[in-house]
Parts: C-alpha cells; structure tokens; sequence
C-alpha cells in the first residue's frame, strides 16, 4: 500500500504545475479558452517542450510513462490550472495509436507538432436522437469512413483524428486525417471554455488502427481515470477557495463561516470530495486488473465525481452568493468545469447504470 | 375539503386562456419556451399588453389600475401565463416599488408614479444589495445627505438586475449612522439620468448580461422622492420583503419547466429508447414531479390561508426554499438529458429569430446556461438560508 | 377549493381527539400496545359508542361517513394519539362488506361486537420466498380457501376475516370466519407496538363477498389514503415534540435551536412534513376519480410519507441525542410508528415503482 | 502508488484468518452474524481467546501485553476479524481506559490495572455523559471532594453503555468549581462495588438493555485511584477522544453487514423476481457498496498518514461521520429488504440458540432492532454534530 505518488511522477507534476502557473496566470488562461482554437498553442508547445505528453504513454510508444496513475497526476494538474486545451484527445487517441504500434505517429504527438483527438460519441440529430453509428467499408487495402460523431473535443484544430467506426467485422478504431477528403468539422466553442465540433464524414479515407473493442474500452477507461482525476482537482480548488471565502468575508460582524449551518454543510462538501478523491484513486489503482473489475471501479469513481462534483460547484457558489455567479470570478469558471465534467465520457446516472449492469453479470 | 376550483374559478381560468390565446405573440412565447433571451423590447410589448387588459397590476387597488382578483384567481393567472409561456412580469415597478408607494407613498407620489410603472413611462430597478452588505441588507452604506431641497447621494449597489433597462431606480441609503443600524436607513426615488449615476454592467458566468453595479456619485435627488419618513426606509424595505410572496413558489413556472423537460424525454433516444423509460432519468423526474404536485398543493393551501386573513411568515419562505430549489432540478434534468450536448456554447442561438443548424438537439443550446443561471434563484431575493432563519423563528423564536 | 375538514367531520375528529386524550394516556397507550391483544377492548367498545366506526362507511352501509377524508380524518386522530388497534383492517375489511352490500355484518362491526380484519399480502417464507397466492376453490355452494397470508393486522383478536384469494375467475375478496375449521393463526406483537399474525388457510371455509380486483384495489387505494394521514399526524407530532426540545434544552448555554445546523435543518423537516400533508390531502382529494388518478396520487402520497417519514423519525431522534432513543419517551415510540407505517401497504420504492408504471401507462 | 497490501501484510491477513478460522467459535459468530443478542459471558469468552494470543489490545505497547502492529497491520485485524463475525471488543477497558493509563497512569497504575484488563479481572464501564451534559461534555457537575485519602462522589453519569455488566468505571468528576469548566475536572477510577454506587437501567427503544444510569451517593474512593493530576482530568479525556480513532470507521463492520445485505437481496424474492434485481433497491445498494469502497480508501489513507507520523483530527471526524451514515443505510435497507416483515417483534428469536419457527424470513426477526438501535451511533461518543464541530475547526479555524 502507498499513497505516494512516487518521486518521478511527483516532479513531473510539479514542474507541470510550475508551467501552469508561469505562463497560465488567469488572464491568460480566460484569452485562451476564448479563444477561436479555445486553448493556447503556445502552451502546447511548451507542454511538449517540457515532455509531460510523454508521461501520457508507455516507453514502446516513445513515452516514458503511460500509467493510469501518470494520467491521473497530469489531469489534476490540468484540473487545478483550469487549462484548456486537447489533453483527453491525446490520451485517448494515443492511447489507440499506442495499441496499434504506431510509435511514429505518436512521436509527433507527444513532440506537439500533430494535433490529435479522439471521435467516439455518436452524434445527436435536431430532435435529440442519437445518430446511427458511423460505418466502416473496406475497398481495397483502404477503408472509408461514413457518419457523424458528436462533441469531439478540439476537432477543429485536429490534424489526427482516431475515430471509433463500426466495420462488418465488428467495432474498430481507424485514422483519419482532419484535411481528408469527405471530412467535415463544425467546431464551436464550449460553455466551460475551450473547444469542440461536430465530425460528418462521407466515404473518407481511413487507416484501420486496431480490430475489436477492448482498445476502445481501454481508451475510454483511461479517460474515466484522467477525467475523475481533474474533476477532483477542480473539486480541491473550489473547496479551498470557499472555505478562504467563509473565513474571511463578514456577514452581521463576523466570517459567515462562523455560522454554523455553512460551516456544517461544508464538512459535507469536503468529506464527500475526500470519498471523490478516494474514488479516484481506486479507478487508478484497479485501472491494470481485469476489465470487469477497471470498468466496476472506473464507473463508480465517474459516478462518484459527478455527484460530488454537482454538489461541490453549488455549493461553492451558493455559499459565495452572487459573487459565486460574476464571471469575474475564477470560481465560476471552476464549478461551471466541475459540471461539465459530469457530461464527459457519461454522466453519474449512465456510470451508476453501467455499474449495476456489471454487478449484475459478475 | 376539495382541491377543485370554484365554477366561478374556472370561468376566469377559461378567460385568462382566452385572453392569452388571442393576445400573447407567438414570437414572444417561443422565445420563452425555447429559452431565448428578451430584449427589452419584448418585455415592454407584453406589458403593454397586459397593461390594455387592466392586468399588469393584478395585486394593486382597483382604483390604482389593479384588479379585486382574489387570491386564488392570481395564482391562477400566475399558472395560466406560465404555463402558455409568456414572458415574466418585470417585478421592480409593479410588484416591488407600486405596493411601498401604495403603502407609504404620499397622494402626489401615488398619482404620479404609479400610472407610469403601468404605461411603461418608467423603468424601475431595485437599488438593495451592496459589495459589502449582501445577506446583512441593513448594513448598507450608501449615503444621502439632506442639503437643502436635495439629497446627495454617494455609493454603491450592486446585483443590481436589469439596471441597464431601467431609467429610475428606487434605493435604501443611509441618512443617518445613529442608534441601530435599520434605524437610519431611508428609501429614495431615483432618476438614472441624474448626473453622478453610473452603470457598470456584471457578466454573470452564463455569459448573459444581467446585473449591474450602479454607483452613485454626488447624485442629487429632490426631496419629494423620499418615500415614508427619513430614516423609516428599513419599514418600506420589509414591508416589501413580505408583501405578496404566495405566489413565490413559481408553481406556473416549474410546471411549464416540466411539460418542457417531460417533451424533451419523451422525444430524446437514448440507447435505443425514450429518455423517460431509462429508469434512474425516470425516477429523478417522478421524484421532482411529485414534489412540484405536492408544492401546488401546499401554495394553494397557504393561499386559502391568506383568503382567509391570516399573514403567511414561515410558509411563505417554505414555499421560496422549495420553489427555487425544483425550478433548480428541473434545469439539472435539462442538462442531465441533453448529456454532452448541454456543453456546445452557440451564443448566437440564444437569441430570438435564430435559424441557424443547432448542434445536436435544437432545445440544448440554453440548457447549461439555464442551470448555471438558475443558481441565482436560492440566492437573490433573500438567499435561501436567510428564509431558514425566518422560518426557524417563526417556528421556534430563535 | 376548501381546505375545511367540514364541520361534521371536524365535530368527529374533534370528539375522537378528546376520547383518546381522556382515556388513552401515555400508560394506557403502553399498556394497550404491549398487551397480548396489542390494544384495549374498552377503548374499541368506547369507540363504537362514540360512532367512530360508523364515520368509516357510508350511509347505505349503516354509517354516515365513508369519503377518503372522513378515512383521513379519523387515521390522523389515530397517529397523534398512537393509538393501537384494528383500525385498518376495519377500514379495507369494512370497505369489502361494503360492496358486498353486507350491511348487517358491518352493522356489527361498525357497533364494535366484531373484530374484522384484512389478510392481503401474501406471506413469505423462512427463505425470504413470497408464498403462492392464497387459491380459492368453490365446492357446491360453499368455497373453500387454502394457503398463508402474512402480517395480518390483529389477526388473534379478529371474529371475522376479509381474505384476498385467487379463484379460477380471478381475484375475488372472502369472508373466513377467525375459528372456522382449516383456519391456523399464529399471532405476535409489532415492534411499533400492537400486534398481527401469520394466517394459514387449509380448505377453510369461505364465502364470496366481491368478485374481481377492483374492490380490492379500492380498499387498498383508501388504505393508502388512511396511513399517510395518520403518518402525517405522527410527524407533527414528532415535528412539534423536536421543536419544543430545541427550544427548551440547553447545551453550552443556550437553547440547542439556536445552533443555526440544527436549526435549518429542523427547518427542512418542517417544510417536508408541510409536503407530507399536502401529498396527504392530495391523496384523498383524487381517491373518488378514475382508478388511475386515484393510484397515481397514492402512491406519490405512500412515496412522500415514506421519505419524509424516515427523515422525520431520524432527525427527531438525532436532534434530541440520547433520551430520543429511550423508551420511556413517547417520542422514541412514534418514531417507531412512523417508520414502520412505511412498510404498510408497500414502502416508498415500492409506489415509487407503481408511480413510475402509472406515468408510463398514461 | 498502489492499494495492494505488502506481502508481509498479506501474510499477516492469513495468520488473522488461520487465527480465526481456528479459534472463533461458531456459536459466537452465528449470533454475530444473525444480529443475536451477546450475553456478557459471550463477550468474556471471546476476550479470552483474543488474550491468549496477546491481540487483545494491539495498540498497547508490548510491554504491556500489546503487539507492534502498524497501523495497517491494525486495520486487517479489525476488517478480518468483522468479516468473520467475531464479537466486537468491548472498547472501554481496552480501547479507552488502557491507553488513557499508558500515558498518564503511574507505573503503580499500570501495574495493577492493565494486566486485570486484560485477563478479565475488571470490567470496565465509561462514567463520561450525564443528564444536564450532552455534547457539552465539560458542563459536567458531578462532584469529587476530597476528604482526607478519599474523594466523596455525588451525583449522576447516564448513557453508560454496559454498566450493569461492570465491575468498575471511570468517571469524570467536578474537583472544582473555579476558573473555566474544564479545568476543574479530574478523571476518577471506581469500584462499582463501594457502597452508594447504583445502577438503574435506561431500556432503549428497542427494548434493549443496553445502557445506565449509575448514581453516585458519597461514594467513597481512595485518592490513589486519581489518574492524572487532579483538575487536569480534561486533558485524559481529550487524549481518549483522540485516540486511537483511525478504525473509527467501522470498515469492517460495514462491509459484513453489507455481505449479509447481499445474500439477503439475493435470495429475497418478490415479485417474481429476487430483490437485488428491483432497480430501485439495486441503485440504493449500488450506493452504499460505492460509498463503502470509497471510505475504505480513505480509511486507508489516513492510515497511511498516520504512519508517517501525522496526526488526523479532521480525518478521523471524517470518517465517524460517514463510516456511521454507512451502517446506519446498510440497516435502512435491511429493513427495506424485509419489507413488512420487518415489523414482527419476536424477542425469543434475539437470543442465541432460538430454534423455533421465524415469522417470516429467519434473517428478518432482528432488522428493526438494529435500524433503531444503530441510531446511536450518530448519537453517542461525539454526536456527529460535534464531529462536524471539530472539522469546522480544523479546516477554517471556526
């Protein structure tokens, strides 16, 4: 048992967390996730600069670490920072392009020269019906692409995009590359800041990365981990941040956090992240066992976050009063994350669904 | 006991659909249904139209321009308007500022300012809340200082809601530091154009502009815009606090919220079926929609109370904690059902008259924005823990 | 609109209130609850003289009441006094011999000569196995009854018994006579107090009083309407009893309602039981509609009672510490009640399950 | 980072098991796991055995006949020997007592009480609450006066658990009446023999015999049996609250109950279908089982704190809280999962050895009882809102 986060990941997280607040100061970060690309390439580049891509996968692939819980200590940082930025794209379609083998491809990544993200969710059509899922037909050696996915993170800065398809053979991931012929993006910036789109594709061109559905399924427990892993964080923010608040301001002559019902409620609040952070930690820990136990306890860290996530951004902003609401204030931003979060990778009722399922079949 | 209404009732309800079948534009309710935000525009329209029908003020004397509904038959109309999605009444003249001028407003105040909060010649917005004196309101800080015929005002408000429409505003300033602090407070009449007053807009973190700071500096206003007596504002203020809060709980709107979330689940597949048939999603909304039935019937209770001469203290805050706290479910359930699709941030399709592709399921677009907006509702307009401290009062003097 | 109880009603419930505030003390209530037959004959004869009973049915059945209010209004004067006895199974049993057109029987009932109660839910196993349902097989003129019902309400004490049965036919409802051969009871008390008992039926003797499930359906529906009443009395109780304590007990120098968490969380009980009563009221209001209104309102009534009872029952302990949990306070003893009431007639996730099939049917 | 145990730790785990496996009696374990009543006898037999293998009391210096577990080592012991039913050990020699006199007894102290702890010799019970004192512990009044080599005790302790089968108690006592309430309280060590002692059973709402009153009439105490300096008793009951705290979770009690709620839920059927397949009862399951998993990381991370040498105060508030909400949920749905069945009060079929037939399912019998009487636990021995108290403090200093 440890609970360290071991020397080497701790430096890197620590020099991650240095460049965060070197060069993601508030402003910059706010002109950055309004921005058109909805995050900074310069501070991509200085990611890659400063190798913490690579913590994100394995020594085969170039990487130098690629562990559930390297992911997790890089998106707590993300989630501490508030940065925007293509980070679950490139764990999750790295993660693909790892399996495949494909180091080559995965050395640009990690170098910041290609943009990568990762299509996977089907689309939603205007009236709110989940799109049919996007077909892969093989001519030749080549495959082509038809269908729509939704909600791709940073598509419109893509160079690579690892797209889930289904072939007659069953589910596979493919490459696709974002200027190919028969793609289409709408990119459209987020509510939380940063950016998304939309992906048709028409008989694009595709390269079959790997068969079968475990890649997948191991992609998106991945991303479960690393989004668990920066809702905490955003979590901790907001937490620290509010308890500062209910110290220092002064309602009727004293802090309001001498009122006992805030104060209570906020014992609350923390002790249900601390569960958050421990779900978390689980999610990692079992992340490299069986995939009925990864996903059992993948699904319970998602749903674990996503409750206290609601719970700890309304509460941030309830005990904060109107000031909670200004976008002024960086709260705001954190908790509108927090409950962003939730909807990523599925939210607390679809893991909470998906868990009793697995507890069903075990 | 029974919960129907009164054949009498009923006949008004049917008059009150009538009445808004014939006179409430589509635009407007669409805009409303869909989420789509109101200009100023459209809300002075709709109170124009109201106005027409004798129906803007429905709370005030009759010989004011109010009607002698009972209390009944405005919980109706609260509920019809909602439900056919018509856009909300701006409180701050009609509801807030006419019933204190009503009450302890002077003949000559009463004959000109109330016709012009109903023709629509003022704009009034509510100068309350200061940076430093949020759920302690008595302990503002803005100052009015008597010079002669004047006062000179010179301070701040803040979360101050649609000051950019406004051309008046109606203040609590300080016009004395002595003895307790509620005891020095006054309420004064406003007129926004006055030199020395100054708007500066709040971005809320939906991105909407909605609140304001107005500062006020050197502003002079005549003496004859004091309201009750100098020092007396703290009366006016929990006069206005109190007054009409039986149809605080937003029955109309949480059911008209609901209809809405129970379409959206009904339509939206997911996995291969309706939204309304996944089982957690379905009983979250039961959950709500029971609570929402229990609340009508719960406010239709504390209105016979009212009817019956009794002053709801406790109840009305009840009815406040519980309003906003389902008005703030159903949003949650919004953005639960539109899943990602609640993140896309399209800033042009909030906006009336948009016919742009949606992204994703076109009723999305306002879905996240509505819930981190509705925030607000447990915490302005006397936060949700300041209406437990009165219920536990009332409940226990303490 | 009318929120009146009425005044004959009222004059009723108000006669009942003083019958049990001048004859079922604190000691009496004990001593009636832990005798064997789990309640005092003489306050049920007392209640017959008084015409209690009589405000249970309707006129053609040799009462003068018998609407879900005059059900509710009754039951509320049962939870505020706690009051033991077989209330329930004169309520569902009587509303049987009420469709039946069995007025002489109920005439006896109704005088407090007969002991009548209501076998419905099927009993369970030692495995924890529902039982199959009681089958009803007609023999000449004569039916015969065989199988086990559970947790019969003063089973040991009842003359007559309603028992639910399958026929061929379907549902029908019977009456067994409480020392007819092939009749087995094992009676026991309640932990709430009062006392029921397993039945067993072995080809006991019946005779058809309704055939088909809508008078069943109905007695349950009125049921539902009489536990959440007197549910939503005993939380007033407990409600007002909590109130009082925090107002008089001091811990630290003042009164402990002065500590704002209890106090705004007693605030939460109090607005929940306000809720209670509204779903209470609701109930009954929709009892005479259509059988789908009518359920639809029950169970979200039975749902509401069951929620906010349990929260009313813990936070009336927890708020008073120590002495709310020990027996000699009557408070422990309505929580009790008020806990177990959620088990009659189907918990809260059970109607929440039958709310969700109602809406879902609609 | 990793959860798994060491080997050595594991290693560890098979001995406790093998231990177990061994020398727990069936007939204790089945009244354990049947929620039967133990007889004072049952627990002194279970003592025993843990005696003779010197894990009686593990978190004693060895030297005094306890072991050097870590803290881990600790946490396995409790969780193993909780999954396999063992009677829990009665805390108040052991736990609360002992280590109060390891840091504050004198060596003549430790000699002649601890070994008595141990073997069997003294029962002891907690003279902390009483009637006027709730959660304001230190506003105690019972009094201590020194007359020559004794103290003279008056007054009156209550809630104290087990009274009636203890042949000793310690008490917190007044010896002074000056300067703030703590620091005139002195921590006393008493035969319950002496004449003026008596205990009057409080019967819980259960209809358990759980807890006392014990009476203190000129109870009459050699002042060698003063433990501490006298008025500084405050500090010893300030060191026994934060002892030893960090299996305060009761993980391993939570998770035998909440295999035994499985096995319930498996093989319940209603409805045609088995109870853990109702996906409302399935989601509330789910929701425990979560939490659970949760709090048994978090348990080990405190642990894993403590190792390092850090103390947790608000850690160890933390966890009582949730660690009591668990197992009060896992009886709420036990009661649940009996359904009506639950309401059957059978008092013969508590007590061990009842062969009888069961009303209803066997589980059932006793689920009622243990919802209701698990009440305590948010109650007693730092009422959850102290706990939040003591949080409050240590996050924001308020």
């Amino acid at each position: 048992m440890d609970f360290s986060l071991g020397d080497d990941r701790r430096m890197m997280a620590d020099s991650l967390s240095r460049y965060f607040a070197d060069t993601l100061g508030w402003e910059a970060r706010q002109a950055a996730a309004e921005s058109e690309a909805g995050f900074s390439r310069d501070m991509w580049a200085g990611l890659a600069e400063l190798g913490v891509l690579g913590l994100l996968f394995g020594e085969e692939a170039g990487g130098y670490g690629g562990s559930a819980f390297d992911a997790g200590a890089v998106f707590a940082e993300v989630g501490k920072a508030l940065a925007t930025g293509p980070f679950l794209g490139t764990l999750l379609g790295g993660n693909i392009l790892e399996a495949a083998g494909e180091a080559d491809l995965l050395g640009e990544v990690i170098a910041g020269s290609k943009i990568l993200t990762f299509a996977d969710d089907p689309a939603m059509d205007s009236n709110g019906v989940v799109t049919d899922p996007v077909k892969a037909v093989k001519e030749g050696e080549a495959w082509r692409l038809s269908g729509a996915k939704g909600v791709v993170d940073y598509l419109g800065s893509a160079d690579l995009i690892v797209v889930t398809a289904e072939a007659d053979a069953g589910w596979a991931s493919f490459l696709v590359e974002a200027d190919a012929e028969g793609v289409e993006r709408r990119a459209y910036p987020l509510v939380d800041g940063g950016a998304a789109g939309e992906l048709t594709l028409e008989g694009a061109s595709a390269r079959l990365l790997v068969s079968g559905e475990d890649a997948i399924s191991k992609a998106r427990a991945l991303g479960l981990v690393a989004t668990v892993w920066e809702a905490v964080a955003v979590m901790e923010v907001l937490r620290d941040a509010t308890i500062e608040y209910l110290g220092t301001r002064k309602q009727f002559g004293v802090p309001i956090g001498a009122f006992q019902a805030l104060k209570h409620r906020m014992t609350s609040v923390a002790l249900e992240i601390e569960q958050a952070r421990s779900a978390a930690i689980n999610a990692a820990a079992y992340f490299a066992k069986d995939p009925a136990t990864r996903d059992r306890y993948g699904s319970a860290a998602k749903y674990t976050a996503g409750k206290v996530g609601a719970l700890t951004a309304e509460e941030a902003i309830q005990m904060h009063g109107g000031i909670g609401m200004s976008w002024e204030m960086p709260l705001s931003h954190f908790a509108k994350r927090l409950v962003m979060l939730d909807h990523v990778l599925g939210d607390e009722d679809a893991h909470m669904a998906r868990y009793l399922k697995l507890a069903s079949a075990a | 006991m029974d919960l129907d209404f009164t054949e009498k009732d009923e006949a008004f309800r049917e008059e009150v659909r009538e009445f808004l079948n014939e006179k409430l534009p589509k635009r407007l309710s669409d805009k409303v249904r869909q989420g789509q935000r109101l200009t100023k525009a459209d809300m002075e329209e709709w109170h124009a139209i109201l106005n027409e029908r004798g129906w803007l003020a429905p709370h005030w004397p009759v010989e004011w321009g109010g009607t002698d509904w009972s209390v009944v038959q405005r919980f109706i109309f609260e509920t019809e308007t909602a439900m056919a999605h018509a856009p909300r009444v701006v409180p701050f003249g009609v509801s807030m500022l006419g019933p204190v001028l009503i009450k302890f407003g002077t003949e000559e105040q009463k004959k000109h300012w109330l016709p012009r909060i109903l023709d629509g010649s003022d704009w009034w917005c509510q100068g309350y809340s200061e940076p430093g004196a949020g759920s302690d309101l008595a302990s503002l800080k803005t100052s009015a200082v008597r010079e002669g015929d004047h006062y000179v005002i010179n301070g701040q408000k803040t979360w101050t809601t649609l000051a950019q429409c406004a051309n008046k505003i109606f203040c609590l300033v300080r016009t004395s530091k002595e003895g307790k602090k509620q005891e020095g407070i006054s309420f004064l009449l406003v007129d926004m154009d006055t030199p020395g007053v100054e708007v500066r807009p709040i971005k809320l973190l939906d991105g909407d502009h909605e609140v304001n700071e107005v500062w006020f500096s050197d502003v002079k206003v005549p003496v004859e815009n004091l309201v009750g007596e100098e020092n007396k504002g703290w009366t006016c203020a929990k006069y206005l606090l109190s007054y009409e809060r039986t149809n605080i709980a937003g029955v109309g709107a949480s059911m008209a919220a609901f209809e809405r979330l129970k379409e959206v689940a009904r339509t939206t597949r997911r996995n291969g079926s309706a939204l309304i048939e996944d089982s957690l999603f379905a009983a979250r909304m039961a959950e709500v929609e029971i609570d929402l039935e229990n609340m009508r019937t719960t406010n239709l209770r504390v209105l016979d109370s009212v009817g019956r001469g009794q002053t709801p203290m406790a109840e009305s805050s009840m009815l406040k904690i519980r309003g906003t706290e389902i008005r703030q479910k159903i949003t949650a359930l919004m953005r639960r059902a539109a899943g990602r699709y609640a993140q896309p941030f399209l800033d042009e399709a909030l906006e009336g008259g948009f016919n742009g592709e949606p992204v994703g399921p076109g009723w999305a677009a306002p879905v996240a924005s509505q819930y981190f907006n509705n925030r607000k509702l447990s915490i302005f307009g006397g936060s949700n823990e300041v209406q437990r401290e009165i219920i536990g009062k009332s409940m226990m003097g303490l």
